[in-house]
């Protein structure tokens, strides 16, 4: 179904690596909010988006990464995204996220960027 | 390609778990128009986002009101009115800040609108409070 | 499950390309309504047939006219109505054949509305020639 | 796409198979019986039906198979079926054709059918 939509969930030290997987739109994205927000919750602030198996995502997926962005930041974290498909990374680079936020090739190199630079420096 | 104007149109509850029927309605009529893979992507993009804008700003929520998505294509263009009668807006009065401006603000949204003007080639409003509001979204095919 | 009434409509040109979104339409109204998957095919296949009926025989398959299929589901049952303002007929004075003269008799159709009785739990027709005819069929809902 | 559709061919001795893949209806029905004619046309009227592809049959493409067949018996041929997917199996059953046709599990059973019975007995 073409709004099917869950996000699965794995810790790698002091990183957590979210997998949002189907459509993010404006009917899933309060589920994808509630992640992120249980993972706060839990004192993690490093997150790691995994984007490798969301096919779709608008306007109201995006508002979950910038409404969280800011505060994740100034506790010391970061949100970072990696493995983006085509059509999503289209979207992210429309709205110039990929000037605001770290978008990674592949998941080693967003964990490994956290142990580089685990706060937003731009 | 279509030589004379082909016309659909579909209504649903106004209710965000409608979107995916409105993106599978949009992907199949613009793969039907003749548009490329790239191109259905946005077309399906730009009409979530203005249902979208229909189900949470023009109706809050209220699934009891409909949203209308009707089409048209011939072979030089495809052609989307998204279509409610709720409160209405005034498209200019709408500030648009930059993303980093929404980011410290935490604010959720504000992309809606620029996502569609960025998607499509022309972008119209006519709107009549509690009447009839459209946005009318229009595409060049460019057949691949 | 729905408690209040819930209402859809699709409107396409009246060519068989478009019994494909047709289908997408009515499996995803269904699925959303609740039915079972087994029923979802038998309300796809069902309006399949009131549709290509009224492409072939109401209309001729002359596409610059259309289908029209309206949905609306509530906790108890599914109704579809397709609705063509074409040459209308008389179901009663359908003669219904055996599948066996049929073959013997070379026909490559005749099955369609037998079909649709035999899938959906009502079926009525409202006979309005040039006007509006419409083919209601409802579908009691077992969730399964 | 819930339109596509297509028929691949192959030949097995005195018996041609043909392989109808996704969705018949009335849109494609014209394909197939297309390429039933083509056999037809080529002398051929020992022909199976592998229906393991078909996803979807509506009457149009019922049609087909009772359009042809009471020629194709009467040319000492037969049009048999196999390998039904239960979904359009019951298309068929509901309809009474598994009276008038041979309706087998597999392909190789209904080569055999055709050792056995080639021409319809009922
Ligand atoms: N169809 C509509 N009806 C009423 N108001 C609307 C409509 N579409 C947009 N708006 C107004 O325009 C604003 C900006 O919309 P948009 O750019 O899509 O961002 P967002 O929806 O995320 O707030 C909305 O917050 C709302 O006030
Ligand atoms: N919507 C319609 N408008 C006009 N005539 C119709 C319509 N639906 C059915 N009919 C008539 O009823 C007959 C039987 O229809 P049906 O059982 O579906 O078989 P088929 O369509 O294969 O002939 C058709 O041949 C046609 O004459």
């Amino acid at each position: 179904m073409a709004n099917s939509f869950s996000v699965d969930k794995s810790v790698q030290g002091e990183v957590v690596v979210l997998e949002p997987k189907g459509f993010l739109d404006a009917h899933t994205a309060p589920e994808f909010e509630a992640a992120i927000q249980a993972q706060l919750d839990e004192g993690r602030n490093r997150i790691i988006v995994d984007c490798s198996g969301l096919t779709y995502i608008s306007s109201a997926g995006l508002g979950v990464f910038m409404g969280f962005v800011e505060d994740v930041r100034e506790g010391g974290g970061d949100i970072k995204m990696c493995a983006l498909i085509p059509k999503v990374r289209q979207v992210f680079e429309l709205l110039g996220f990929h000037q605001l936020f770290h978008i990674e090739e592949t998941l080693p190199e967003a964990v490994d960027r956290f142990e580089k630079a685990p706060v937003w420096e731009g | 390609m279509a030589t004379v104007e082909k016309r659909f149109l579909l209504q649903v509850p106004s209710a965000t778990r409608n979107l995916a029927l409105v993106r599978e309605f949009v992907g199949t009529v613009g793969q039907q128009a003749g548009v490329n893979e790239a191109d259905v992507s946005k077309l399906q993009l730009a009409v979530d986002e203005a249902c979208s804008n229909v189900i949470e700003h023009a109706y809050g929520h209220d699934d009891t009101k409909e949203v209308v998505i009707r089409v048209s294509y011939d072979a030089e263009e495809i052609r989307f009115d998204v279509i409610d009668n709720g409160s209405g807006f005034d498209p200019k009065g709408i500030p648009q800040k930059e993303l980093d401006q929404l980011i410290a603000e935490r604010k959720k949204g504000g992309l809606g609108l620029r996502l569609i003007q960025t998607l499509m080639d022309e972008v119209h409003y006519e709107i009549g409070p509690g009447r009839k509001n459209q946005l009318r979204m229009i595409k060049r095919i460019h057949s691949q």
